[in-house]
């Protein structure tokens, strides 16, 4: 077994921890201990990464592991572990957005162990997801991701939860029930007639032996699978019920980190495995995706509860990521991770905002809500910030992922994904109409209620938190060229495999 | 060149002073805050004057100003050709703009540690300038286009907080918001352009672009979109960006918004720099309009005409100060776009004059960002000793408040083009190079700045004449702080027409004489001079000639009143079209629609588990009896078989 | 004239099985049926005893007719009122019921009538006797039937207990 | 004996069906039982016929008779210990009153 299995041990630990702990400050201190090892450890691993690499070794996966844990040889499902510059991405991503998940959960009531217990499992999932090389047990960790989130939406959460939380699970199990299938016949179909059968990703894509029409039935349906998790239009509508439901460590890790599940599967099974369908099929799902990038922002420009605004906000997004990925050019791929980070960074940090705003105000509605700015400036500032990073200010995540994204779908010239693209890029105007709507109604103006003149500001916790977020929002923003090049030397490999067939 | 490495600092500084006081702003005192701002500008300002004087002598090489670029590293790489980097370049204009953007954030700063006195968030404020100088600064010196477009929207989010500042009131709020979305609309343009031409020239480098090594015509020839071709679409889109910010018509709606603003921030980013950016821009990628989009800088001439002569209108029946200081912002500004638009050629000697308008344009952005500059912070003193923007509320203020009356006299004398202040010459270059291009631009220009001399004294006669207003209290002159910058810029006024701009700054980079032209001239100092004398006639003494020259032509008063309703038209595309016809449709289909689909199958499931829950009764008769039909009817068909 | 009588009293048994079966399950006094019960049980007796399974024959009147109808009797008694009519059956009930019974009798009968069982014979085997019939029964070979036969005395222990188990006040 | 076999067995089959319309058509507990009795017999007539008339020569239908009735009795024993406990619980035995665990 080799150290990338401890992304999924000490969560494990963490849990075994949590379990014992009997008051809250035992169950503060086992969960920042906990997220601050998952932390280090990513980081442990971005190094490790960058030195591999730096020494020359230009294996697609690093980190792998040549006998892999076998559980269940008839289907080749092993625990077969290996990680690319992406995947060290959102490691590093889940485990910043869980470290400030504890925090923003620091006075979680009711149950606050049960809490964070199935947040724990909820971030071996995720780990174990962007770990995994075996198709079946990325499948696996999957669905331990999504599980955790219908009880802490359903027990934790707020508002209709209960609605909510049967909506998500069900929304996102109906989206595992056409990946299984697919990845089912990927495996059936993953060697050339008479060889040996796996499901181990980099065989499958060595092998490259999927017939092209079966890649046709295949594809959309691991596509829409993970598209569902990515919020694709006309399968996003979980999200906005679900993020305003969801307590705010859920909202932002379920935002943040779990929406980039799908954005990762898309192109790690369904882009990568099968690339002659991609090359065919992309642009029916170019304009579902274009759609959602548009659908999104104008659906939140009419939105008053400020978590259905975001949750809109992520829809556009997200729909930008996968519009980016069907784009495959390296540039345009390259940025549709970018644009996963730095979502899932500010979208964590919206949530966060959102969460803490919530806590004081006890209502999200921004018709009621006003001057904030002058009662708590802190969250008022962190809100505006995010609200930058969201519309693409420049030096914040945002505009590098939307403009990497731009620049590569623009390299295309035939006049669809032009137009596709020009119309993506409207976006960014209409984001800057719902951000600084909220952010004028919320935050500026006169206070609406005479009791919010008595909230305070953040507490330490909270600061934490939000400042945890924004220097890496801001970090991302401000030197994303390491990072580009991380993520660029792993998606050219798959844009070079799909456009062979061109 | 290593003699300009200490150039960094003069964006570091700046960005540095924006953290510490964004960060620690909120233990200091203000006058700590201010101080610190303050001195910071004045350090960075001193480099600029240095790095100014020493680009300026240089030696010359082939009579030209090497383009120095100091700095200019990799940040981000979208493709082999594509990459962001980010650099200082150093050429005449952006030396120009160093020195002209430093000095009025100076004047402002010290300006605003009278002005903003005791105000809350003193140190937010001082924050906020900071982070525009160093978006400012950023803009200017850029080496390549998406450098630009970076800080261009760094300098639209400070205008945005700027803007906002007083963020209690609601105006300003709505003001704030109106002028982000309107220049970012612009932006969207802009990007677009930038793609469009990255894509055909596998560059962003300014460099590169105008040396003429990429030839934009060459590389996207034969592309052409609703028979416009590709190359005039991207430069004309590019230019979008610059109309957006230089708040040229149609999207000039949230330049008169923007005065909600404090007024030192309306004279620093409003008046002075900000929104000269756009003629920064089309000035930067001058050579490419020039050679190889002919077409889009006719484009740009009539949309700067237009906007000239419109803006001039409704300045004269604006009764806000400010806004009629907008109005001539907006007025000043189309003169510069349509000086580069007039232009038909590089050329710049005896031989041609082609390229007059590129000298003049930056020319007069120069004179005008110091007397516009000086018109605001006078009205900004203004507005401090009567707490009022409405011309009503003044009146013969010339006695209470005398330092502030002769400096802005002398920029309105300055701004109606009357020798010797620096507008005269500067204009006059622009009206020379327009009857060089037709005498038809020509004699439109003159008729603008006739109006502007007009629009200017009837604010002057206005503010510091005629009939005086009941004060609660009189109205006292501005305090030192206040009136240093106002004496340093009128100085500066006066004197500036006297540099040889030529000898900086023109297309070519080749030194050229500046000559005046007399017959022009001639013409708009007559011009000049009758619109003054008829402000004089109508304003100086109080008189109820106003009001019966406005009812004699009540329908276009009304009309320039309320801006030709330009806004009412954004207002009603924005808010009945946008949100009602295309948001709420879309929210009401992702509710209803899409979300009904999603219920409609949770409904459709439950309604037939509901019904088909029947069969599992729990009846065990029941279940005999399906049971044994069941095995009859295997049976049977065994039978049937068989 | 033996087969006569056979015949006779094998018509009289099966005349007296249908009749007594379809009143055990339409009467609407329980106690009768469970008397038509009986005398069904009675006359299934009677075509053991006819086809000389006398073993066979008796065991059905001691333990069916001697044991079980007495506990329904009780049973009856226990819950029952004297006299008392059970519910009128529902049509849609007793049509369903009589067509699953017509309908399976038909069939089977059908199925019966034109299926050809090979011998088809009376094979006069006889009575067998009783030694042999325990010798099978506690025997371990092939045939012998030791291991279904403590089986079933098992599960009768269990029936023991769990009857008291079940029955038992609490 | 000159009784063919089918006779028999058309006579079990109508005590079976029989039994089935009682135990469909039937609301007492008991009565149900008493149908499943009739049923149980039926059966045991045809094992005992078919051992008789096709296999004399050996005793598997008699042994499986046998054993079912032994069985039978002890269904029937417990079937009734239950009735009785639901009379003491609803105070009646009709089926249609037991739904306290359905749906």
């Amino acid at each position: 077994m080799n150290f990338l299995a401890l992304f999924v041990l000490i969560p494990l630990l963490m849990m075994a921890g949590l379990f014992l702990s009997k008051e809250m400050k035992m169950i503060r201190t086992v969960a920042v201990i906990g997220s601050t090892l998952q932390l280090i450890l990513a980081v442990a691993v971005l190094i490790l990464f960058l030195q591999e690499r730096a020494a020359g070794n230009t294996a697609e996966m690093l980190f792998t592991i040549d006998n892999p844990i076998v559980w269940y040889a008839p289907l080749d499902i092993a625990l077969a572990v290996g990680v690319d510059g992406v995947s060290v991405a959102m490691l590093l991503l889940t485990a910043i957005v869980v470290f400030a998940g504890v925090f923003a959960s620091w006075k979680i009531n009711p149950l606050p162990k049960e809490f964070f217990l199935w947040l724990t499992l909820l971030s071996i999932g995720v780990y174990g997801f962007f770990i995994s090389i075996n198709l079946f047990t990325m499948f696996m960790f999957y669905e331990i991701a999504l599980i955790p989130m219908y009880l802490l939406i359903g027990v934790w959460g707020s508002g209709n939860k209960n609605y909510s939380a049967m909506k998500l699970t069900l929304m996102l199990m109906g989206g595992s029930a056409l990946l299984l299938v697919s990845i089912l016949g990927l495996y059936f179909y993953s060697a050339p007639e008479g060889g040996e059968l796996t499901m181990n990703i980099l065989e499958i894509a060595r092998n490259n032996a999927i017939p092209h029409e079966v890649q046709t039935y295949l594809f959309p349906l691991a596509f829409v699978g993970f598209g569902v998790l990515g919020a694709m239009f006309p399968f996003h509508t979980w999200s906005p019920d679900g993020h305003a439901s969801a307590p705010t460590a859920v909202s932002m890790l379920h935002a943040g980190v779990l929406m980039k599940l799908g954005g990762y599967g898309c192109f790690r099974v369904a882009m990568y495995l099968m690339p002659w369908a991609t090359s065919e099929l992309s642009w029916i799902f170019l304009i579902l995706t274009g759609i959602s990038v548009v659908y999104g922002a104008f659906s939140a420009c009419v939105q008053t509860d400020l978590k259905y605004i975001n949750a809109y906000s992520s829809v556009s997004h997200c729909g930008l990521v996968l519009f980016a990925l069907l784009m495959w050019k390296t540039t345009a791929m390259t940025g549709a991770i970018l644009q996963m980070l730095s979502h899932g960074l500010m979208t964590a940090l919206f949530f966060a905002l959102i969460g803490m705003i919530y806590g004081r105000t006890h209502t999200r509605d921004i018709r009621e809500m006003g001057g904030l700015m002058k009662i708590m400036p802190f969250l008022s500032v962190c809100y505006v910030i995010a609200g930058m990073a969201s519309l693409g200010l420049p030096g914040l995540s945002g505009f590098i992922a939307e403009m990497t994204v731009f620049v590569g779908s623009f390299e295309w010239t035939d006049p669809f994904r032009r137009v596709l693209t020009i119309v993506a890029c409207t976006s960014i105007v209409i984001t800057a109409v719902y951000i600084l709507r909220v952010v004028g109604k919320l935050l500026y103006g006169t206070v609406q209620n005479e009791h919010h003149r008595e909230l305070t500001d953040a507490s330490w916790w909270e600061r934490l938190s939000a400042i945890t977020l924004i220097v890496s929002v801001a970090a991302l923003g401000m030197a994303p060229g390491w990072i580009a090049n991380l993520i660029s030397n792993s998606m050219s490999v798959i844009s070079e495999r799909i456009m062979q067939y061109i | 060149m290593e003699i300009f490495n200490y150039s960094f600092i003069i964006l570091l500084l700046p960005m540095l002073m924006f953290v510490t006081l964004g960060l620690c702003g909120h233990k200091m005192s203000h006058r700590t805050a201010g101080m610190l701002g303050t001195s910071g500008l004045f350090i960075i300002t001193v480099l600029a004057y240095i790095v100014a004087a020493q680009y300026f002598t240089m030696p010359r090489i082939d009579g030209v100003f090497a383009t120095v670029t100091p700095y200019n590293f990799t940040w981000l790489q979208f493709t082999e050709s594509l990459i962001i980097k980010l650099g200082i370049l150093l050429d005449p204009i952006s030396v120009m703009m160093l020195v002209v953007i430093t000095t009025v954030s100076l004047m402002v700063h010290i300006y605003s540690l009278g002005y903003m006195h005791g105000e809350t968030g003193f140190q937010r404020y001082y924050a906020f300038l900071s982070l525009f100088t160093f978006s400012m600064l950023g803009l200017v010196v850029a080496t390549n286009i998406f450098q630009m477009y970076i800080f261009w929207e760094l300098v639209g989010a400070s205008s945005y907080l700027l803007i906002g500042f007083y963020y209690t009131k609601q105006s300003a709020v709505a003001a704030s918001k109106k002028a982000f979305i309107v220049t970012r609309f612009a932006d969207l343009g802009f990007l677009i352009g930038i793609l469009l031409l990255s894509f055909f020239t596998k560059t962003f480098d300014f460099e590169t672009l105008t040396n003429g090594s990429v030839s934009l015509i060459d590389t996207a020839a034969g592309k052409s979109f609703l028979g416009i071709s590709a190359a005039s679409w991207a430069m004309a889109l590019i230019f979008m960006g610059g109309a957006g910010k230089s708040a040229m018509f149609p999207l000039h709606i949230w330049l008169p918004d923007a005065m909600e603003g404090p007024t030192p921030v309306s004279a620093l980013i409003h008046a002075a720099t900000m929104v000269v950016a756009g003629v920064y821009l089309v000035a930067r990628l001058f050579p490419v309009y020039v050679i190889q989009t002919p077409d889009v800088l006719m484009f740009i001439t009539v949309i700067g005409a237009i906007t000239a002569l419109y803006a001039a209108i409704v300045a004269c029946v604006q009764t806000d100060i400010k806004r009629v200081l907008a109005f001539s912002t907006i007025s000043q500004i189309a003169f510069m776009i349509v000086a580069l638009g007039v232009c038909t050629s590089m050329e710049l000697d005896h031989e041609g004059h082609g390229g007059l308008g590129y000298m003049a344009s930056m020319f007069h952005l120069f004179t005008h960002a110091m007397f516009k500059a000086l018109l605001f912070l006078g009205a900004g003193a203004i507005i401090h000793a009567v707490h009022s923007n409405e011309m009503s509320a003044m009146g013969g203020l010339r006695k209470y408040m005398p330092i502030t009356h002769i400096t802005f006299l002398i920029a309105c004398l300055a701004i109606a083009g009357i020798p010797p202040f620096s507008g005269f010459f500067s204009k006059d270059e622009i009206l020379a190079a327009a009857f060089d291009k037709s005498a038809f631009w020509g004699i439109w220009m003159s008729l603008v700045a006739g109006l502007t001399a007009f629009y200017m004294f009837r604010l002057y006669f206005n503010i510091f004449w005629g009939k005086e207003a009941h004060h609660e209290h009189t109205p006292h002159e501005a305090p030192k702080t206040m009136t240093i910058p106002l004496l340093f810029l009128a100085v500066v006024t006066c004197f500036a027409g006297f540099i040889p701009f030529g000898n900086f700054v023109t297309p070519t980079g080749l030194s050229y004489d500046i000559h005046l032209n007399w017959t022009v001239a001639g013409t708009s100092i007559a011009i000049a001079i009758i619109g003054i004398a008829l402000a004089t006639w109508l304003y100086m003494k109080p008189n109820d000639k106003p009001t019966r020259m406005a009812d004699s032509m009540r329908s276009l008063h009304t009309w320039a009143y309320h801006r030709f309703y330009f806004d009412e038209i954004y207002l009603f595309v924005t808010h009945k079209i946008i949100f009602r016809y295309i948001c709420a449709p879309i929210a009401w289909f992702d509710r209803h629609i899409i979300d009904g689909t999603m219920n409609l199958m949770a409904t459709a499931t439950q309604w037939a588990s509901y019904h088909i829950r029947g069969l599992q009764s729990g009846r065990l008769q029941s279940y005999a009896v399906v049971f044994l039909f069941g095995a009859l009817l295997v049976a049977f068909i065994v039978l049937c078989c068989m | 004239m033996e087969q006569v009588a056979g015949q006779i009293i094998f018509f009289l048994l099966s005349a007296v099985i249908v009749i007594c079966s379809i009143l055990a399950v339409t009467s609407r006094r329980i106690l009768r049926a469970a008397t038509y019960l009986l005398f069904v049980l009675f006359a299934t007796a009677g075509f053991y005893f006819q086809l000389d399974y006398h073993f066979l024959g008796a065991v059905q009147i001691t333990i069916y007719a001697g044991g079980i109808v007495v506990l329904f009797v009780f049973a009856i008694l226990l819950t029952s009122k004297l006299g008392e009519k059970s519910d009128k059956i529902s049509s849609t009930k007793r049509g369903w019921g009589l067509l699953a019974a017509i309908s399976g009798a038909a069939l089977c009968l059908y199925t019966l009538c034109t299926h050809d069982f090979f011998p088809s014979q009376y094979a006069a085997g006889g009575e067998w006797d009783m030694k042999a019939i325990g010798h099978m029964l506690m025997g371990m070979d092939k045939y012998q039937y030791l291991l279904p036969f403590e089986a079933i005395s098992v599960l009768l222990l269990a029936c023991i207990i769990g009857g008291i188990m079940i029955a038992r006040k609490r | 004996m000159e009784i063919p076999m089918i006779y028999y067995v058309v006579v079990s089959t109508i005590m079976f069906f029989a039994g089935v319309y009682g135990f469909v058509t039937r609301k007492n507990l008991l009565a149900i039982l008493i149908s499943l009795e009739l049923m149980l017999n039926a059966v045991d007539i045809n094992f005992v016929v078919f051992n008789r008339y096709l296999f004399p020569g050996q005793l598997e239908g008699f042994f499986f008779t046998l054993f079912a009735v032994a069985i039978a009795a002890a269904e029937t024993a417990i079937a009734i210990a239950i009735i009785i406990n639901i009379y003491r619980n609803i105070k009646n035995i009709k089926v249609d009153n037991l739904d306290k665990m359905k749906y």
